[in-house]
C-alpha cells in the first residue's frame, strides 16, 4: 500500500525548555526515516522551512501561560487533524505551573524590574484545558523511543503502545530490585505512568514522577507509605508538586499535604 | 529409596563445571541491588554466601549470617519465571510485500538452563505454570522447550522467612518430586556440607560425575531436622479450608473495598508471584511502515488496559481488579487447573510497597462473612 | 511447533459492504485441512501494522474453502480491517472457542436472540439449523439493532422468514417516523412470537447489559437455565488461554466460551466488574 | 348487535378479569379502526381514551420543535396504548399514529375513571393490571436510553 502523499508534520513549541522537542532532533537512528516518511513543514528547531496547513501530525510542546498562546493553540488546533502533545508541560502544564499555587503578581513583582511589562496568565495551564487533544505523550522529557512509537504508530493507523499503568511493571520486566521495599527508598513509582523504561530505580533512586499520574493512581496510600518511611509532610507535598504539579492526581495530594501558612 | 550422598561445599566447584559440559547456563542465587536475584553464574563464588534475608510485609533486607552458608535465605524478588516465560519476547516480525505480507515467527533461542537453588515452592510454581503453557490444547513451544531441558537443581529450605507460608499451601519446604537433584545444606561449626539426592536418571548421571560419598546417617537426620526447623518457622499461614467458596461467595464483601483504599494497584504482587502468567501484546512497526512486530509482555489484572472492552474498563475500581487477582489466585484457578495458584511463598507480601498480606485479608473475609455463610466460617464444606 | 500466536497469512476472497460501518471479508480457509470451524466459533484478525481482535465467524460453516467475518469499524484494528479489499492479505489464528449447541436443539423450538453486532456470530447457527430445518420445531430469530442504518443481514432474513418459516422480527431503539418496523427493546417482541419455552433452546449473543434482560424474560416464561445459551465477551489477546485477559470468573471466554450455557454462569452473571 | 365482551375478555389485558368488572368495563369501551398513518392522538390532547390493541401496528412518536419526528416505542397486537387518562392532567406527552391498518377497542377514560371511583375494587383490580405495563415499559425507556449497541470510542 503505497502512501499517496506524505503527511505533513508540524512541532509547536509553547511554554517550556525545548526540552522535548530535542527529543526529536535526538532520535539519530530513526530520524531519517521519520524525515522520509512525512514532511516536516513546521519545525523551527530544526527547519527554516515553514509550510502552510492542513498538518496532519502536529506535535505541541510547552504550556499555555499567556493570553498569545491561549489564542495561538486554537490557531494551530485548527490547523491540524490530529493533535499529540509532548512532555510534561503540555499534558500537565510543566514546572511552571508551580506558580498556579500562588499569585502569579506576587512572583512577577520579585523576578522582574519592571513588571508592567510583564503580560501572563494567572495560570500555567496544559494544552488540553484549550482544546481537544488526541493524544498525550507523557514525560519530562519525554522517552524519544516512545516519540518514535506515537509517530510510527500515527503513519500505521494504530494506536501506540504508552501503557498508563505504573513504572512498577517497567521496573518488575527489568528485573530492577524495588528500591523502596529493599532499601527503603521513597520512590513514586507506584503512582506514576510508565514511560521511561523505570530509569531512576534501576540506578538505585526513587522515581520522581516524571511521567505523571498512572491511569488509577492511590496518591493517598503513596503518602501514607512515604511517611512509613520517614518523610515529613513537607516532603511528600514537595514530591507530588514537581513536574506534574497541575496534573488532578498530584495537585490534589500535595494540597493535602500542605501546611496551613 | 534413592541413596542420599554427601557433597562438600567445594563439590559445588565441579557440578558448576559438569553442568557447563553438558551445556548448561548454570542459574543462581546472587546478591545484586541488596537483594538476592536469580541469574547467570560463573562460579559457587557467585553465590551469597554467609548472607540472610529479613522479610516482612512491604519490607526486604540482606544480612550477614555468621556460618558461611550458601543458601541460608528463603526467595527474592525474582522467580525462574522470569527465565522459563521471559517478561519481554518477540513472538514474530513481518514484513509487507506489495499487497501482501509475511511473518517469520522468532526462532526460539538454544539456551538451556540449570536452574540452582530451587526451592520447593519454587518447583510447584513451575508444574502450576506447565498447566497453564502446556497442559491445554494450545502449547507454548518456547515454554516447553525451556522447561523440558531445564536441569532443576533444588535446595530444601532451612530457614524460612517472614512472610513464608508453603506449610499452609503444601507446596514445602521440603521438595518432595519434580527436581533433578536435591541438596540440603548443613553447616554448623564442625562442618558443612550438602546432603544430596537424585530425583532423575538425569540427575543421577550428573551426581556420578561429583565427588560424593554415601551420607552417614546423623548427616541424613541433621538435614531432616533442619527441614523440620523451617516447617515451624513460617512467618504466615493461610486456612485454605473452604478457601475456594469463600471467595466466590463473597464477590461483594466489603473487606474489597477496605483493601482497595490501601492497595496501589502498582501490580507488584502480580509481577513477582511465580505463577502469575498474564501477559499483553504489543503490535509494532516501524517508520517506514513496511516492518511489523509483535511482542508478548508480562501483564497485570491491576491494569485498567487488562479488562479494556467497547470504551472502557470492565474493571474500573481497584477493588475489582484486586478481588479478581486474590480470587483468581485461590479460587477460580482451581477452577480452571484443579489446584490452587498460590504456593505461599510470600513475594506478593513482601514486594507490596504497601505491605498488603493476602493471608490477612482472607483471614478478614473469613472472620465476618456476610449473613448465610456459616458454615464456611467454621471451615465445613 | 509453531507457536500458536503466530498468525497465518491468507488472502480476501471477497468484501461485502453491509452497512455503513460494517463489512463482512471472506478470508481462504487454511490450505491444510485445518479444523473444521462450528457455529459461535471465532477467529483471530491481524491488520498488518495495526494489530489483532477476535471476530467471530459468521458465514455458512458448511461452506467449503472460506470463512466469513463480519466486522464493525469500531477501533483502530477494526477501522483497517474494514478497509481491506478483495486480494489483500490478513493474518489468521482459528477457530477458537466453544459452540452453540446445534445438536440439542433437535426436536425443538428454538429462540435466537440477536443485538447488535451480536447477529453475526448467530448467522452460523441459522445456516445450521436450516440446513436441517425439518428437524426443529418453531424457529423464532428475535433481533435488536441500535437503528435502522445498522441493521445487519436484511436480505437474507427476508430468505429466512419466506422460505424457512422463521419467525424473524427486528425492532430498532428509536427510528425516523418514516420506519414501518418495530421500536422498542428486543425483549418486547417475545410476545409476539410462538415458541414453547418448555421445549425451546434459546441463544442469546449481543451486549451483556441486552443478554441480562433476555435471559430475566426467557426465565419469567419459564424457560431453563441450562436451555439457555449467552455468550460473553472480555478483552482478548491469545485466544489460547495464556493472556489471563478473557477470563471471566472460573472460566477463560477463549477456552471455554464464547457460548456458555447459562447454568453455567449463572452464579457470576450479575456480579458487578467481573 | 354483538357486544365487545367477548372480545375484551379474550384480550391479556383483562383476562382473568371477575365477570362483575367486565361488564363495568364494556359500558365504557368501543370499537375503532385507524388507517396507516392516522394520529390516534397528538402530544397535548386530552387523553380521555386507553386502547387495547388487537391487530395492527402504532407507533409511540416524539416530535422535536425542528426536524423529523421520532419513534421511541411500537405496540402491537395483545398490547394496549395510553394510561395518561389515569395521571392528572390527562394530557397525552406523545403522538401515537397507527403504522399500519390497526384495529383497537377504545375505552372511555373518563367514564372508567368515574366507574373506578364508584367501586375500587374494579379501581385496584384496573391499576394492578396497569403498572406493571407502565413499569415495563419504564424499564424498556431506560435500556433504550443505554444505547447498549452503540459504538464507544476508546478515549485517548
Amino acid at each position: 500500500m503505497a502512501r499517496k502523499r506524505k503527511p505533513k508534520l508540524a512541532v509547536w513549541k509553547f511554554a517550556s525548555c525545548d526540552g522535548c522537542q530535542l527529543s526529536l532532533l535526538d532520535c539519530e537512528d530513526e530520524l531519517l526515516a521519520i524525515a522520509g516518511a512525512v514532511e516536516i513543514a513546521y519545525f523551527p528547531e530544526a527547519t527554516r522551512t515553514r509550510l502552510k496547513g492542513p498538518y496532519d501530525l502536529s506535535l505541541v510542546e510547552g504550556s499555555i501561560t499567556t493570553p498569545e498562546d491561549a489564542a495561538r493553540i486554537h490557531h494551530i488546533r485548527r490547523a491540524s487533524k490530529t493533535l499529540v502533545t509532548i512532555g510534561a508541560c503540555a499534558t500537565s502544564g510543566g514546572i511552571q505551573a508551580l506558580r498556579n499555587f500562588r499569585d502569579v503578581k506576587d512572583f512577577v513583582s520579585i523576578v522582574y524590574a519592571e513588571p508592567s511589562y510583564i503580560d501572563t496568565l494567572e495560570q500555567s495551564t496544559p494544552i488540553a484545558e484549550h482544546v481537544a487533544v488526541d493524544f498525550e505523550l507523557r514525560g519530562c522529557p519525554i522517552n524519544k523511543a516512545q516519540l518514535v512509537e506515537v509517530i510510527a504508530a500515527f503513519l500505521a493507523g494504530r494506536r501506540p503502545n504508552t501503557p498508563e499503568h505504573s513504572t512498577c511493571i517497567e521496573c518488575k520486566r527489568r528485573g530492577t530490585v524495588c528500591v523502596m521495599v529493599a532499601a527503603g527508598t521513597p520512590c513514586l513509582g507506584p503512582v506514576t505512568h510508565a514511560g521511561c523504561g523505570g530509569l531512576c530505580p534501576a540506578y538505585g533512586r526513587g522515581c520522581y514522577g516524571c511521567f505523571g499520574p498512572m491511569e488509577a493512581p492511590n496518591t493517598q496510600a503513596m503518602s501514607g507509605a512515604w511517611k512509613a518511611l520517614g518523610a515529613s509532610e513537607d516532603e511528600v507535598m514537595r514530591v507530588f508538586r514537581s513536574y506534574n504539579a497541575w496534573s488532578a492526581p498530584f495537585r490534589a495530594e500535595s494540597e493535602a499535604h500542605e501546611k496551613e501558612e | 529409596m534413592n541413596q542420599k550422598l554427601t557433597l562438600p561445599p567445594d563439590g559445588l566447584e565441579r557440578l558448576f563445571e559438569v553442568l557447563k559440559e553438558r551445556g548448561f547456563t548454570v542459574v543462581g542465587p546472587t546478591v545484586r541491588e541488596g537483594a538476592i536475584v536469580y541469574d547467570r553464574l560463573a562460579s559457587p563464588a557467585d553465590l551469597p554466601r554467609g548472607i540472610t534475608d529479613e522479610q516482612d510485609g512491604g519490607v526486604y533486607r540482606l544480612k550477614p549470617r555468621a556460618d558461611g552458608a550458601l543458601f541460608g535465605y528463603v526467595v527474592g524478588p525474582q522467580s525462574w519465571k522470569r527465565f522459563l516465560d521471559p517478561p519481554v519476547k518477540r513472538l514474530w516480525r513481518a514484513e509487507r510485500d506489495g499487497a501482501d505480507f509475511k511473518i517469520v515467527p522468532e526462532e526460539p533461542d538454544q539456551e538451556t538452563f540449570a536452574f540452582l537453588g530451587v526451592r520447593s515452592c519454587e518447583i510447584h510454581a513451575m508444574a502450576i505454570q506447565d498447566r497453564v503453557f502446556t497442559g491445554g490444547e494450545h502449547k507454548d513451544p518456547g515454554y516447553e522447550a525451556r522447561r523440558r531441558s531445564a536441569f532443576i537443581i533444588a535446595v530444601q529450605c532451612t530457614v524460612a522467612g517472614g512472610t513464608c507460608f508453603c506449610v499452609s499451601m503444601n507446596t514445602g519446604p521440603r521438595s518432595e518430586s519434580g527436581f533433578d537433584i536435591a541438596l540440603t545444606e548443613i553447616v554448623d561449626a564442625e562442618r558443612h556440607l550438602f546432603v544430596v539426592e537424585a530425583g532423575s536418571p538425569r540427575g543421577r548421571e550428573i551426581l556420578a560425575a561429583l565427588d560424593t560419598r554415601p551420607a552417614e546417617a546423623d548427616e541424613m537426620a541433621e538435614a531432616e531436622k533442619r527441614i523440620a526447623k523451617a516447617a515451624a518457622q513460617m512467618g504466615r499461614t493461610l486456612d485454605t479450608e473452604g478457601v475456594h467458596d469463600l471467595l466466590m461467595q463473597n464477590p461483594e464483601h466489603p473487606r474489597w473495598g477496605e483493601v482497595a483504599g490501601r492497595c496501589l494497584s502498582c501490580a507488584n504482587c502480580t509481577m513477582v508471584c511465580p505463577t502469575c502468567f498474564c501477559s499483553t501484546v504489543e503490535d509494532v512497526t516501524d517508520i517506514s511502515g513496511d516492518h511489523a512486530e509483535r511482542w508478548q509482555k508480562q501483564d497485570s489484572c491491576f491494569t485498567m488496559d487488562f479488562s479494556y472492552l467497547h470504551g472502557g474498563s470492565v474493571r474500573a475500581s481497584t477493588r475489582s481488579r484486586y478481588r479478581q487477582w486474590l480470587t483468581h489466585k485461590l479460587a477460580t484457578w482451581i477452577d480452571q487447573f484443579g489446584e490452587s495458584g498460590c504456593t505461599g511463598c510470600g513475594r506478593c507480601i513482601t514486594w507490596c510497597p504497601v505491605a498488603i498480606d493476602l493471608t490477612e485479608e482472607v483471614a478478614a473475609i473469613r472472620a465476618n462473612p456476610p449473613a448465610g455463610a456459616e458454615s464456611i466460617k467454621k471451615g465445613k464444606p | 511447533m509453531i507457536h500458536p500466536m503466530v498468525p497465518e497469512v491468507r488472502r480476501i476472497k471477497r468484501v461485502y459492504r453491509e452497512n455503513h460501518n460494517t463489512v463482512t471479508l471472506a478470508v481462504e480457509a487454511a490450505e491444510a485441512a485445518g479444523p473444521a470451524c462450528l457455529p459461535g466459533q471465532f477467529n483471530m484478525l491481524y491488520a498488518f501494522g495495526v494489530g489483532e481482535v477476535p471476530i467471530s465467524l459468521s458465514g455458512d460453516p458448511a461452506e467449503p474453502g472460506v470463512q466469513h467475518h463480519t466486522i464493525r469499524d469500531v477501533g483502530a484494528v477494526t477501522r483497517a480491517l474494514t478497509r481491506l479489499k478483495r486480494g489483500d492479505s490478513v493474518g489468521v489464528r482459528g477457530p477458537f472457542g466453544s459452540a452453540w449447541p446445534i445438536a440439542s436443539c433437535r426436536g425443538r423450538d428454538v429462540v435466537l436472540i440477536a443485538g447488535g453486532i451480536g447477529i453475526a456470530p448467530l448467522r452460523p447457527a441459522i445456516y445450521a439449523l436450516l440446513r436441517e430445518r425439518e428437524r426443529y420445531g418453531e424457529i423464532a430469530l428475535l433481533y435488536g439493532a441500535r437503528a435502522r442504518e445498522d441493521l445487519l443481514f436484511g436480505e437474507e432474513m427476508e430468505l429466512w422468514r419466506g422460505k424457512y418459516g422463521v419467525q424473524a422480527r427486528v425492532t430498532v431503539d428509536s427510528a425516523k417516523w418514516d420506519w414501518k418496523g418495530n421500536v422498542g427493546v428486543v425483549t418486547a417482541l417475545l410476545p409476539r412470537v410462538r415458541f414453547d419455552p418448555a421445549h425451546a433452546v434459546a441463544m442469546i449473543c449481543g451486549p451483556e447489559v441486552m443478554m441480562r434482560f433476555s435471559v430475566l424474560e426467557l426465565k419469567n416464561l419459564g424457560m431453563e437455565d441450562r436451555n439457555i445459551h449467552v455468550t460473553l465477551e472480555r478483552n482478548m489477546k491469545c485466544a489460547v488461554g495464556f493472556c489471563g485477559h478473557c477470563q471471566y470468573g472460573p472460566t477463560f471466554i477463549c477456552k471455554d466460551g464464547p457460548v456458555f450455557s447459562f447454568d453455567r454462569v449463572r452464579s457470576i452473571f450479575g456480579v458487578r466488574e467481573l | 348487535m354483538k357486544t365487545l365482551e367477548p372480545i375484551l375478555e379474550e384480550h391479556p389485558f383483562f383476562r382473568n378479569l371477575e365477570k362483575c368488572h367486565l361488564e363495568l368495563v364494556v359500558g365504557c369501551a368501543a370499537n375503532v379502526r385507524f388507517e396507516a398513518g392516522q394520529f390516534i392522538f397528538r402530544e397535548g390532547e386530552p387523553a380521555d381514551q386507553f386502547y387495547l390493541i388487537r391487530q395492527g401496528k402504532v407507533a409511540i412518536e416524539i416530535s422535536p420543535p425542528q426536524g423529523e419526528p421520532i419513534i421511541m416505542q411500537t405496540l402491537s397486537e395483545g398490547e394496549i396504548l395510553g394510561w395518561s387518562w389515569l395521571v392528572p392532567p390527562y394530557h397525552w406527552q406523545f403522538d401515537a399514529k397507527a403504522v399500519e391498518l390497526t384495529r383497537a377497542i377504545t375505552l372511555d377514560g373518563k367514564c372508567l375513571r368515574k366507574k373506578c371511583q364508584e367501586d375500587h375494587s374494579l379501581g385496584y383490580e384496573l391499576l394492578s393490571r396497569l403498572v406493571p405495563i407502565i413499569g415495563k415499559s419504564m424499564e424498556a425507556a431506560r435500556l433504550q436510553l443505554l444505547d447498549v449497541y452503540g459504538v464507544k470510542p476508546r478515549a485517548s
